[in-house]
């Protein structure tokens, strides 16, 4: 892409009333690059208020895990670390087809972006099918705090019951929370793929394919976080 | 934002190294490594952040304002829990009666 | 008829009297600025009111002298109070050594209050004059606020945790005694009253609301109803350690991180003993929550305590 | 009425309330202004809802042992008005109104960043609203607008799950709202707009939408996680299996102290635009104003320790907290010695928005003030959760934040419907709700010394004579609130027409005519000078 002052938006002219022909650019704004700018600019600032709201539950887990280290070490155990990885290689994945999705979209390629957008929610649709089975699976050890906690001797390790259910509420509420907003982020993307494949995005404003981009890529980072400190807690050389 | 952008390769490059940090993180779980296995996870899960950050969502060629949200968003989160750690952990200095249960 | 209310509620202890001077410290510079502002405007506003439609007042120039001398004394007056209140605040939650310890229990909308001598009441408290008081207090439900006004002390009640407060009443009389954290449909009537009594008055009071038993001795029996002799033995060769002497003097984990035996430790290991490993015991002591209330608890630990318990000791 | 203006004003054709009609034109409308008169009418309901409770509150703390209504409703009426009036009327009052209103004018754009953002955010607002209204209709919900657990989530048996979801889809309305402002404010300025030239009305939101942007999230968060514990009757505060109830109140208070911050700071730059306005003055030390807002949005994030002194935080994270709170007291000293030096050797004109200006600037001094009580530790375990708790924050939402909006909306309101209402009548109203307010918060200062409990129905009999003279001041105070609205609505239909600028303000927004066409300009503006240029000959400021 050229340079910002040789950009390949059509300048417009001071006296050239605002509302440009293409129905590519709103009303409200000057040209086209002050669009994506602004954009690009209010999905980060949704990001850092997304980074508080995991925030919030990030800090309780902080504190209670320094406070009751032997439940969550112990509670951390009884989760499958190997179907974990899976997971994080399942979202590592779909972000980088989300990368070549945004990528397609600059170059106006719609055909690849209609791809990689697919594959993307597929992958998704992976991570959340890997994520199913894990609950499912602590249903079955009756690991769920509120419906039916009752874990077995050896899966507490001696810690105190208390705690061990203290770690799984964080546990469903953590990964519930990511799994919502993996979610909203799918159907984000299926909107999207059809759009695209309508091929309404045009190359001058791929923004939308942009923003949720970031969206994705945000939730992809919450997961990064999400492993070691739910699944790798003291390590698993026990 | 719309000057430079990552070129495929960048893009492969990073998920490959994205790839080896994940396997990586899961490796080294099962070493022993005493109060470290905590301090190493966080440094590459930190690391994988940045890369996704600075790669993926085009950080490193966006205009200065978005870094500063993103720094922003870190130091107010940084500040809720510090404050509220430094809250539970002094709980138990002081000399008088109430003592948190530990 | 109502009479005209006074303005200043008794002041029945030192820290009252304290708390009152810093006070009306804080209403003196209130009312200055207050008066100085409300001053200013109305002055400026009677000398310079707009005479004509098209008056144009001459700019004023900015003064960065101005400025700093209003920056700079609010901030030397917030140090000044900072510092006179954060000392005020750690003495009122720092109670001298041997005070006089009562229990408080909280439940939902009424207050138990247990002297350790044996006679329990409910929203009434019976305490001797110029004798420091030092109340232990914890919660069965919701959160609960301890407040007596005219001693100036107030602390939340919280469920799961043991928190203090202390007082020293200089004066004899009855006081109020409210719940200040909201607690549910009748907080508003968890309300009793303080009854502070001459040293001679205090005994006699004592003598006739005697009970059988004082609170160590419900505790003995408590100790052997529920069968924690069988483990805990004298000589310490039972299954569980001797508790003689343990209280108020630190313990080292199996973790090998040390703590100090007092009541919170006390409770935890009555509660959750399988979050207190100790390096040469098994981990076999059952929990006895839902079979104790935190009477009960109280009780035990008041037992606990009379086993010969060291001087206790100022936790570091 | 001191604004007899030479030539007979005439009401520009086309402007943006007739340029179309019908109930679609308003639903789905994009424009800033229109969104902005769709929270004003939202808005306004939620006050008089909010405002009944506390009618209804103060006639029954008339007798000790409650004249009106059992302690049950006393309860669920003391946190129904918590609820509408801070999170339904205060926190989206200015910003949401003025700010949308004037944001785009103040800066020379056309609208807000994301238009459709905007109208989402109202949608949200309403929706929120719904499932409040519903909790309110249904039952109520007994647990005060501060929702401690483990009360709210295993103790109690009303709508707290309602009222709860209401809070946390209301927060997103706010969330968007500052997000809105703040890609506006920086991206979409008129050319020559540098930060240094924009109004102090724009500082000041751009301050408030910073807190809306961080600090909402957190309380969203905490009220999710009350709700899950509330259902599944587990989580993490529940100190059954060993969670902490102090944890809630720290998520709790990083939100909601900011909070405090929101409702005061848009009330703040009003002040700042009227007081310059009316003694046609150049506000003295622009830059300390405009940098104290950004201060006061920073050091407000540091603070909320201070709402917790005696609910067993530690003393030592007290000491910081106590520190701290008298930190963020200094800028809001500076703004008021700048405003009151704004004054010296102005033409001070007694407008009724100059009115409201001068009595923000009064009572938030004693507000302020009061404060410092409840900072300092040692005073605070006496006065905390007293009546002085009651009547700082009054004096401060109420007397500061609820003044400056009707000051606000006097001063806008020729702006907003090419209007003049009957100024001496608004005269009349402000001075009402100035001695009614005094009269009824001023008691409570002195009933929270005695010792009067917050959030009691039923009181000992020795407050009864101050509980009777604060409920006296509020049946004032809700008559004088009454007033503005009648002879407002009176001056949409038959009020003067008011030219393009009628109080001859140097603002940005005076140069569109009143009402302002769809796009505000019809020619985008180029700023060259510095605001507020009073002192300058009329039209060398373009």
């Amino acid at each position: 892409m050229s340079e910002r002052a040789a950009s390949d938006a059509l300048p417009l002219l001071p006296d050239q009333p605002a509302h440009s022909a293409s129905s590519v650019l709103h009303h409200q704004f000057e040209d086209i690059e002050q669009q994506r700018d602004a954009d690009n600019f209010g999905m980060w600032v949704f990001l850092a208020t997304e980074m508080l709201f995991f925030g919030g539950v990030f800090t309780g887990y902080i504190i209670y895990r320094t406070l009751y280290y032997p439940g969550f070490v112990a509670g951390s155990h009884g989760l499958e670390a190997n179907l974990g990885a899976a997971m994080t290689f399942v979202l590592l994945a779909s972000s980088f087809t989300m990368a070549m999705a945004v990528h397609a979209a600059r170059e106006g390629k719609r055909g690849m972006l209609v791809g990689f957008l697919t594959s993307t929610i597929i992958l998704g649709i992976a991570f959340l099918a890997l994520k199913f089975t894990e609950y499912i699976h602590k249903w079955h050890e009756q690991l769920v705090p509120g419906f039916n906690f009752h874990p077995a001797l050896e899966s507490l390790r001696g810690a105190p019951e208390r705690s061990v259910e203290l770690f799984m509420c964080f546990y469903f509420f953590m990964t519930g929370l990511h799994a919502l907003h993996m979610i909203i982020g799918i159907g984000l993307l299926a909107v999207l793929a059809i759009v695209a494949w309508q091929g309404k995005i045009p190359r001058e404003n791929y923004t939308r394919v942009e923003v949720s981009g970031l969206y994705w890529h945000f939730v992809d980072i919450i997961w990064i976080y999400l492993f070691p400190l739910l699944y790798l807690i003291g390590g698993r050389y026990q | 934002m719309s000057e430079k952008q990552p070129s495929v390769g960048t893009y492969i490059l990073v998920f490959m190294a994205l790839l080896v940090l994940a396997a990586l993180t899961t490796g080294i779980a099962y070493v022993d490594l005493g109060p470290f296995n905590t301090v190493i996870a966080l440094a590459i899960a930190v690391v994988k952040m940045s890369l996704v950050g600075l790669f993926f969502m085009h950080l490193w060629y966006s205009p200065g304002l978005n870094r500063i949200v993103v720094l922003a968003g870190f130091f107010w989160l940084a500040l809720l829990v510090s404050f509220t750690l430094a809250d539970f952990l002094s709980r138990t200095w002081i000399t008088s009666f109430d003592l948190a249960p530990r | 008829m109502a009479q005209w209310p006074n303005l200043r509620p008794e002041v029945a202890s030192v820290h009252a009297e304290r708390m009152d001077h810093l006070f009306f410290f804080l209403t003196g510079v209130t009312l200055f600025f207050t008066f100085l502002i409300f001053g200013a405007i109305f002055y400026f506003m009677i000398k310079y009111r707009r005479r004509s439609e098209t008056e144009r007042p001459p700019a004023t120039r900015d003064s960065r002298i101005l400025e700093i001398t209003w920056i700079v004394i609010p901030s030397l007056i917030c140090i000044v109070l900072f510092f006179w209140g954060a000392r005020l605040f750690f003495a009122a939650f720092n109670p001298p050594q041997g005070a006089m310890e009562i229990f408080v229990v909280g439940k939902q909308w009424m207050w138990h209050l247990q002297h350790p001598e044996g006679p329990r009441e409910i929203n009434q408290l019976h305490v001797p004059v110029d004798v420091p008081i030092v109340l232990t207090m914890t919660s069965e439900d919701v959160i609960h606020g301890f407040f007596l006004p005219e001693f100036r002390i107030k602390r939340d009640v919280v469920p799961g945790r043991y928190l203090s407060e202390w007082f020293q009443a200089t004066k004899t009389g009855t006081y109020h005694l409210f719940c200040t954290q909201y607690c549910g449909a009748l907080h508003s009537g968890m309300r009793g009253t303080l009854e502070v009594m001459s040293p001679t008055e205090y005994a006699e009071w004592l003598r006739d609301n005697a009970t059988a038993e004082s609170m160590t001795q419900m505790g003995r029996q408590l100790f052997t109803r529920l069968g924690c002799d069988t483990c805990h033995l004298a000589d310490g060769s039972g299954t569980g350690p001797a508790l003689e002497g343990r209280f108020g003097k630190p313990v080292t984990l199996a973790s090998g991180e040390s703590r100090v035996v007092d009541e919170s430790f006390v409770r935890q290991a009555i509660l959750d003993p399988g979050s207190l490993p100790l390096p040469n015991y098994r981990p076999v002591m059952p929990t006895f929550r839902g079979q104790v209330n935190e009477e009960q608890i109280l009780q035990l630990i008041a037992y606990i305590k009379s086993l010969g318990s060291s001087e206790r000791s100022q936790t570091p | 009425m001191s604004t007899a203006v030479a030539e007979v004003p005439v009401q520009s054709q086309v402007h943006y309330l007739n340029a179309n009609y019908g109930i679609k034109s308003w639903l789905f409308t994009t424009d800033h202004k229109r969104i902005a008169l769709l929270y004003l009418g939202s808005i306004t309901l939620m006050f008089f809802i909010g405002g009944a409770a506390a009618v209804l509150m103060r006639l029954h703390l008339i007798e000790p042992a409650g004249a009106l209504v059992q302690p049950e409703t006393y309860n669920k009426l003391f946190t129904m008005h918590g609820v509408v009036m801070l999170f339904f009327f205060l926190v989206p009052s200015i910003p949401a109104t003025l700010g949308n209103f004037l944001v785009p004018m103040m800066i020379g754009a056309r609208d807000l960043a994301f238009p459709r953002l905007n109208l989402l955010s109202w949608y949200v607002y309403i929706t929120g609203a719904a499932f409040t209204l519903y909790a309110l209709i249904s039952g109520g919900v007994d647990t005060g607008w501060t929702f401690y657990t483990p009360l709210s989530s295993h103790y109690v048996t009303t709508h707290v799950i309602a009222t709860a979801m209401g809070v946390f889809i209301t927060g997103f309305s706010s969330i968007l709202t500052g997000l809105n402002f703040i890609v506006t404010i920086h991206k979409m300025r008129a050319p020559g707009l540098t930060w240094k030239r924009m109004q102090l009305f724009l500082w000041s939101i751009y301050a408030t939408s910073v807190i809306f942007v961080l600090a909402t999230p957190v309380i969203a968060i905490a009220l999710f996680l009350l709700v899950l514990e509330r259902i599944f009757h587990v989580g993490i505060f529940d100190p059954a299996i060993g969670g902490d109830p102090v944890l809630f109140q720290h998520l709790f208070w990083f939100y909601s102290h900011p909070a405090v911050y929101i409702m005061i700071l848009p009330g703040m730059g009003v002040v700042s635009e009227l007081v310059t306005c009316f003694s046609r003055k150049k506000p003295f030390g622009y830059i300390f104003i405009a940098y104290s807002s950004l201060a006061i949005a920073m050091i407000s994030f540091f603070v909320w320790g201070h709402h917790m002194f005696v609910s067993g935080q530690s003393v030592y994270a007290g000491f910081i907290f106590s520190a701290l709170s008298f930190a963020v007291a200094i800028p809001s000293a500076i703004k008021v010695f700048n405003w009151t030096a704004t004054l010296y050797k102005g033409s001070i004109s007694y407008d009724a928005p100059m009115l409201y200006a001068l009595g923000f600037i009064g009572l938030f001094t004693m507000g302020g003030l009061t404060g410092l009580f409840l900072a300092s530790m040692a005073t605070d375990i006496h006065l905390h959760d007293t009546y002085f708790v009651i009547a700082h924050f009054h004096y401060i939402m109420v007397g500061g934040a609820v003044m400056a909006y009707l000051g606000g909306i006097h001063y806008w309101w020729p702006k907003i419907t090419g209007r003049l209402y009957h100024d001496g009548w608004a005269r009349f109203a402000a001075f009402v709700i100035f001695i009614g307010f005094n009269l009824t918060f001023f008691p409570q200062y002195m009933l929270g010394y005695l010792g009067m409990p917050r959030r009691y129905a039923v009181y000992p009999a020795e407050f009864q004579v101050l509980n009777v003279m604060s409920s006296a001041g509020a049946s004032i105070l809700g008559v004088g609130y009454l007033i503005p609205f009648v002879y407002l609505l009176w001056s949409i239909r038959y009020g003067p027409i008011a030219g393009s600028n009628p109080w001859q303000s140097t603002g940005l927004e005076w140069k569109t005519p009143s009402p302002p066409p769809t796009e505000n300009f019809e020619v985008p503006p180029v700023i060259t000078g510095e605001p507020y240029g009073y002192a300058e000959p009329e039209h060398a400021r373009v």
